[in-house]
């Protein structure tokens, strides 16, 4: 198999990685010789072009890939791990799996770089922020490229690294920090089973060597490992698929927050808005369904499995929905619907539709990235506030950040035929007509077909109440009190990473010309706080900002219909179909269904609108009945605060209780004990040391004599040595 | 002409070993030694005339005879030997001062001819260049021990720090160039520079001189200053300041045992001067331009391309001794052109300049030929990319220097005052700590 | 076949070596004497190292770079001098250490450790 | 015991020993430590001759590099630096431990020799191929075979740098 067209896409790897160094090393240098704002400005193209190139060898790389007949290729550099009879090469994976990744990876990441050239025009740490964004790229690109899990993991372990490097980016502030450290902690949980699962499959593919299909001694590579355990776990041990698969699921569950250990990502809203859009909303958090395609011969064997992921996808999305209702901060809004749209890709995979997920995956990116730059927009227009109580009627002030939000709206609210809409559908549809997850043989994916129609609806009605909170209604602002506006409940602290504006730095900001720049800096140090005021007047983002809007609102609304029409995106993702069928009867979709589901989820998603900005606007006296309710949803129901507490202060009393009862007691008497038992051995053996350093070279040689003549003497025993 | 060449060959190549080797050294020791007093004059004229002065033009034709009237002089002046010295050490390090700076010429390549290749041409020639350089320190040294001299101990001090901190780059230097060429043999170094120009498709007949590559540019410039330094010269003289230590390390040494110093120091920067041709300047070749390629590309002047083919094969002694004259030269505009260092910055220029340069430079050289490696095999990679990788070494050349610069200049200013009286180190100063403002405090108990 | 001179005059040569490096270090006092010794013997060992290696006792037949088994004494010297190289970097500052605070470095006063 | 052949490597040998042997004992004879240090230069000298006597050429001029022009130089360094030059500084006393060390190294040397050599006798020819000294059969062994001890061997170095800084300086 000739892969050299495709040797090519090693570039796409280092590229990003090469961009990081440059950030790194040329950073400080080129800002201080260039001068503040030349120097951003050319760090800030620095870090763009390497990852638009990236993206541009991407396609190039797809372009040779679809000519191809088998579109699924493999490229081999070296040997990274060569231990005993196991060899992890470094290979890339080229198929359209990858390479559909590799172009939202680099395709949304550079509009966001670019996004964020002018979103971060004035901090002062800007070569840092970008080369940890390069970073991400870089290791999300070895995480879908990599051609077996090791290299997966690796890249897994990466983008955790850079999202928590970018989380506390703002780490002076002791909440970002936090956050950090907990979205870190938490994506633990998930890798520990991802760690668990490629262990299993590894020692299970290594023990049963001899009866291997296919013999190789790359165990972990996904071409080995997956025809192998399609033949190793049948029969009885069709419960190694269902634990494999749960294992990688927890995997997935972590980096793709799903409800067990979804905490992490409401909480990652405190880093630079940029990166919730890159990282916590479009590339980072799909990892888990980008595995769940690659490995989805596991699931596909074990109906329980899938049973589980659509279970806890449908869980997740009705729950996070539930929640994104009651919050008031903008970008904790986004975080939520995230969490809740991903519970839908999770619910497509489970249903064995796998492409369905991945098709959600790519249109999602184009709307929620556009969502979180809209809202960085947003934020930027009103002075960093981001409680959404603060806004109303901004359409009239920024009206092309409205314009490409409008489109979003529609497009994740499902409103035909922008791409939401066919994503979804596709969803619904497959988890109405699937055989697969079942529960001991009773299947479980049509009443998460109805609970995700359900779900469609809330997804209108809350993101109709963000956009009529923030767009539409009086001028909120007007109304502020001098000095009286600010956080008005204690929670809110940790999501507005704004406490930094003290030390020069500022999250929001565009590329000023050299004469407002130096007004700027000549009225250094400037005001403590950016505080909206009741005669702030939003301005519309500089072109550097909102032309990726722009692209990613024309992506958004056409992306979907595109890719729909008969059946692309499927067949370009599973050209051969599935590999098994499950249990029961394949996952076809009864004709004429689709239609009608278009019609029902469409009128869904208008019925939320309806209902959102019926309520939101002018349903009022409906607040206080409801309270409760909406306390609950406001704190997550407090399952985050029950989790902190189990998990901080439990570890923290049995921590305890072993130090003082098991340590103190026990350990230390043991080593004590044998401490002085040494202790009085040697202040007898004391007695022989002279410091006398010539003495003991003389008894050295001594004692080497001695060897050596006993060395001599058995020997001689044995008739000469030679 | 020819004809004649080719005789001397093969008699040559006829007569046994032993005497080839003989008649080898023989060829290179006795003009070498001979040359030196030139040396000695070129010098002095040289320096005259940056100086705006005359210089000696009494003795003989333009003053050549100058330096052989000091020879006639040194050598009739009263050897005088101080008392309480370390009498053997005292006669033996002017010998051994002289001894590497002739062991040197031994890898030096004069010329394409089996006559004039050199004398050592094993398979270990770079290492021994470093190994025969490194013995110099011992001269100085030895001759700083001897006398029972303060100064010339400090001198011998300063120069064995000196030649330690500076032999490292100089190694790494060589040793990027030898990694690039993928031998240690400096006939192959050679060799390697009359290949076309290194990353270039069009101007296949310009030779790839090291010092035109990105890596044997820097690799070069690191050379060169570490071969300032190993010779003692300005503005690395430091063993011999003559404001701080009379005369450094040859303080108490006079007449024909002060001459044979001075000779070994010509010597010693006429054969590293050799050395640096041959490892960066291509070696015994007239110009870097292969004549044969130009043949080739343009057949209209092929007679006279020939001629300079040939005149370039035949004159290989001549253009490397003129190199070799050239480099001598360049150590006599840097001493009429740099003031002498400090003794911190010399310790701070060699390690925490060069030092780390160099070994990022070898280091870069090494992952360029890893990828070639990896991009499997020459041809295709250098189709697909060289320029990308050409691109990617200057950029990592220019980096490194970034970077080092910043290293370099975090040791200047305030703290580096600190730093010296830290050096200094007499065991006075070392109860007192200096306070912010600089005052010196001695500590009540102290 | 190729003769060279006789196997134990270099053993013999490196024996006596590393005898000699021995009894300097009994009975030199000066740590920077005793220490030169080390290296003395260290080398006598190089020199061993080589010669079994060179005359190849066990050495059974050739591969594309040589017997492998060949190369384990040019390794060992290998070895030898990385650890030597580290060896005096440490010993050395440890003398001067030493000399730094005591202003004296004769072997037999340097006794903390006395039991 | 067998008749010698003469070879020219033996010819070669004999005065290299002799020197070698010289000044081993010079080493530890000599009073003054410069002098000590000096014939140390000249043993591993003539050491790094034998190595290519027994055509071993990248080893004996890495003998040079690493011994003579860096680890002596340093010798010599320290003695310059402590002034311990002078042989009265450090008299050496006269001492049971002089009788003791020179009785145990004769003994040493006989046991040695009479263990080993008695079967070694005769051993004169080479197996060893004639590349086996070549740099790049060292190479192509030293980062094959023998990669782990290399790496070892490099992060002792840098342990030894740290180390020595680390007691070189007075404040860090």
């Amino acid at each position: 198999m000739d892969t050299s067209p495709f040797n090519i896409i090693i570039a796409v790897l280092l590229l990003p990685l090469v961009g990081s160094f440059l950030q790194v090393a040329l950073g400080g240098p080129v800002i201080r010789s260039l001068g503040v704002v030349k120097g951003r400005k050319a760090m800030g193209w620095l870090a763009v072009l390497p990852i638009l190139a990236a993206f541009i060898v991407g396609v190039y790389v797809t372009g040779q890939l679809a000519q191809t007949t088998s579109r699924d290729f493999s490229v081999t550099y070296f040997d990274w791990i060569k231990v005993l009879a196991i060899r992890i090469p470094f290979e890339l994976k080229i198929d359209t799996l990858s390479m559909t990744m590799v172009l939202v990876i680099t395709g949304v990441g550079s509009l966001i770089h670019l996004y964020a050239t002018g979103y971060m025009a004035e901090e002062t740490d800007y070569p840092r922020f970008f080369s940890y964004l390069n970073l991400f790229i870089a290791c999300m690109l070895i995480l879908v490229l990599g051609g077996n899990l090791p290299m997966t993991f690796i890249g897994w372990e990466g983008v955790g690294l850079c999202s928590y490097l970018l989380i506390g980016f703002w780490y002076k502030d002791v909440a970002n920090s936090k956050a950090a450290n907990k979205a870190f902690i938490v994506n633990r949980v998930g890798d520990w089973g991802l760690t668990l699962g490629m262990f299993l499959l590894a020692v299970s593919l290594a023990i049963n060597y001899k009866s291997l299909p296919v013999k190789s001694d790359r165990f972990l590579s996904y071409d080995v490992i997956l025809p192998n355990v399609l033949q190793l776990f049948t029969g009885p041990h069709a419960w190694m698929a269902t634990v494999a698969a749960i294992l990688l699921f927890v995997g997935a569950c972590g980096k793709s927050a799903q409800f067990p250990l979804y905490l992490w990502l409401p909480d990652a809203m405190a880093g630079p808005t940029p990166v919730s859009a890159l990282i916590h909303a479009a590339t980072m958090v799909t990892a888990g369904v980008y595995l769940l395609n690659r490995v989805h011969i596991l699931f596909l064997m074990s109906p329980f499995a899938s049973g589980v992921v659509c279970v806890i996808g449908i869980f997740t999305a009705t729950f996070a929905a539930i929640i994104a209702f009651a919050q008031t901060d903008i970008k904790k809004v986004l975080a939520y619907s995230t969490v809740s749209q991903l519970g839908y890709m999770f619910v497509g995979c489970g249903s064995g539709a796998y492409w369905t997920g991945m098709f959600h995956v790519v249109t999602h990116a184009f709307f929620k990235a556009l969502l979180f730059l809209g809202a960085g927009a947003v934020i930027y227009a009103m002075s960093h506030e981001q409680d959404m109580r603060r806004y109303g009627n901004l359409r009239k002030y920024i009206p092309i950040t409205f314009g490409t939000m409008f489109v979003a709206w529609l497009a994740i609210a499902g409103i035909w035929p922008l791409s939401g809409s066919f994503s979804k559908e596709s969803i619904i549809s497959a988890a109405l007509g699937d055989q697969l997850a079942a529960f001991g043989g009773s299947p479980v994916s049509q009443i998460c077909g109805y609970v995700a129609l359900l779900v469609a609806l809330m997804t209108a009605w809350y993101m109709t109440r963000l956009m009529a909170m923030t767009f539409w209604g009086p001028e909120r602002w007007r109304e502020l009190v001098p000095e009286a506006h600010g956080h008005d409940h204690a929670r809110h602290d940790h999501d507005v990473p704004h406490s930094h504006a003290g030390h020069g730095e500022d999250i929001h900001g565009f590329f000023f010309t050299d004469e407002e720049m130096a007004v700027r800096q000549a009225s250094e140090p400037h005001e403590e706080h950016h505080g909206l005021t009741a005669d702030h007047q939003p301005k519309e983002v500089p072109p550097s900002m909102w032309v990726p809007l722009v692209i990613l609102a024309i992506l958004s609304a056409g992306a979907g219909y595109y890719l729909n029409q008969n059946g692309l995106f499927e067949h370009w993702l599973y050209p051969n179909g599935l590999e098994i069928k499950a249990a029961g009867e394949p996952a076809e979709i009864v004709p004429g269904t689709g239609l009608t589901l278009l019609t029902v989820s469409t009128v869904a998603a208008v019925l939320g609108i309806f209902f959102g900005f019926l309520v939101t606007l002018k349903g009022g006296r409906y607040a206080s009945r409801i309270g409760w309710l909406k306390d609950l949803a406001f704190n997550q129901f407090y399952y985050d605060k029950t989790m902190m507490d189990a998990s901080v202060k439990g570890g923290g009393e049995f921590g305890r209780a072993l130090w003082q009862g098991f340590d103190v007691g026990v350990i230390d008497r043991i080593v004590n004990g044998v401490a002085s038992i040494a202790g009085g051995f040697g202040s007898l053996l004391r007695k022989t040391q002279t410091g006398f350093v010539r003495g003991y070279a003389l008894l050295m040689l001594a004692g080497g004599l001695g060897v050596l003549c006993w060395l001599g003497y058995a020997l001689y025993q044995q008739g000469g040595g030679r | 002409m020819q004809s004649a060449l080719f005789q001397i060959g093969k008699w040559f190549v006829h007569t046994p070993a032993a005497l080839q080797a003989l008649i080898r050294v023989l060829l290179y020791v006795i003009p070498l030694l001979l040359l030196v007093p030139m040396f000695i004059w070129w010098e002095r004229r040289l320096l005259s005339w940056m100086q705006d002065r005359i210089g000696p033009n009494r003795v003989g034709p333009f003053g050549l005879l100058q330096a052989i009237a000091d020879g006639v002089k040194l050598f009739f002046k009263e050897d005088i030997t101080p008392a309480s010295i370390d009498r053997l050490i005292y006669f033996v390090a002017p010998a051994i001062a002289l001894f590497p700076a002739f062991a040197l010429g031994g890898t030096l390549p004069w010329g394409p001819n089996r006559l004039l290749t050199p004398m050592a041409d094993v398979n270990i020639g770079v290492l021994y260049i470093m190994a025969v350089s490194s013995l110099g320190v011992y001269g100085v040294v030895l001759g700083g021990y001897a006398p029972n001299n303060k100064y010339s101990l400090l001198g011998g001090l300063r120069s064995s720090a000196q030649l330690i901190s500076y032999e490292l780059a100089m190694g790494m230097s060589l040793a990027a160039i030898a990694l690039a060429s993928g031998s240690l043999k400096v006939t192959e170094f050679v060799h390697q520079q009359e290949m076309p120009i290194w990353g270039a498709d069009q101007a296949v007949w310009i030779q790839n001189w090291n010092l035109f590559t990105p890596y044997g540019f820097l690799a070069g410039i690191i050379f060169a200053i570490c071969m300032v330094a190993e010779t003692n010269r300005a503005p690395f003289d430091l063993p011999e300041a003559e404001n701080e230590l009379i005369a450094g390390y040859h303080t108490e040494y006079s007449s024909m045992k002060f001459a044979v110093y001075f000779m070994g120091e010509y010597a010693a920067m006429f054969v590293f001067s050799g050395v640096f041709a041959a490892v960066f300047l291509g070696g015994y070749n007239f110009l870097p331009i292969r004549w044969e390629a130009l043949i080739d590309d343009y057949p209209a002047a092929t007679a006279f391309w020939q001629f300079m083919q040939a005149l370039n094969y035949y004159g290989a002694p001549i253009w490397f001794i003129g190199k070799c004259i050239g480099g001598l030269s360049v150590y006599i505009w840097l001493r009429a052109t740099l003031p002498r260092l400090r003794y911190d910055q010399l310790m701070s220029l060699g390690w925490r300049c060069l030092l780390p340069l160099s070994v990022a430079n070898f280091m870069a050289v090494g992952f360029w030929v890893l990828l070639t490696r990896l991009m499997g095999g020459m041809e295709q990679f250098e189709s697909d990319a060289q320029p990308l990788a050409t691109l990617g070494l200057l950029l990592i050349d220019v980096l490194i220097v970034m970077v080092v610069d910043r290293v370099y200049r975090r040791g200047s200013g305030k703290e580096m005052a600190s730093r010296t009286i830290e050096m200094v180190d007499p065991p006075v100063l070392r109860s007192i700590e200096l306070v912010d403002g600089g005052e010196p405090v001695v500590p009540a108990n102290g | 076949m190729i003769t060279g001179a006789p196997l134990i005059l270099y053993l013999a040569l490196g024996l006596f070596m590393f005898t000699t490096g021995v009894v300097g270090v009994i009975i030199r006092r000066n740590p920077i004497v005793v220490f030169m010794c080390i290296e003395l013997m260290l080398n006598s060992v190089n020199l061993t190292f080589l010669a079994f290696a060179r005359y190849g006792l066990w050495y059974q037949g050739t591969t594309d770079h040589g017997d492998i088994s060949i190369m384990n004494g040019p390794m060992m010297i290998i070895f030898v001098m990385a650890v030597a190289a580290a060896e005096v970097a440490v010993g050395l500052g440890i003398i001067m250490t030493i000399f730094r605070l005591r202003q004296d470095i004769d072997v037999d006063d340097m006794n903390l450790l006395k039991g | 015991m067998p008749s010698i052949t003469i070879t020219p490597d033996l010819i070669v040998f004999v005065p290299l020993a002799l020197v070698a042997a010289l000044s081993a004992i010079g080493v530890v004879a000599l009073k003054n430590a410069v002098r000590s240090a000096l014939c140390l230069v000249l043993n591993f000298f003539t050491l790094s001759a034998l190595y290519f006597n027994l055509r071993a050429e990248i080893i004996g001029i890495t003998q040079v590099v690493v011994y003579t022009g860096a680890i002596m130089v340093l010798f010599l360094f320290v003695i310059m630096l402590l002034n311990l030059g002078a042989p009265q500084l450090l008299a050496e006393k006269k001492d049971l431990k002089i009788g003791a060390g020179l009785a145990g190294g004769v003994i040493l040397f006989g046991v040695i020799a009479g263990t080993i050599f008695p079967p070694l006798v005769s051993v004169n020819v080479i197996h060893a191929p004639t590349k086996y000294g070549e740099p790049a059969t060292l190479g192509h062994t030293l980062f094959t075979q023998f990669v782990w001890p290399f790496e070892v061997a490099s992060i002792l170095l840098l342990v030894g740098i740290v180390g020595s800084i680390l007691l070189a300086k007075r404040k860090i």
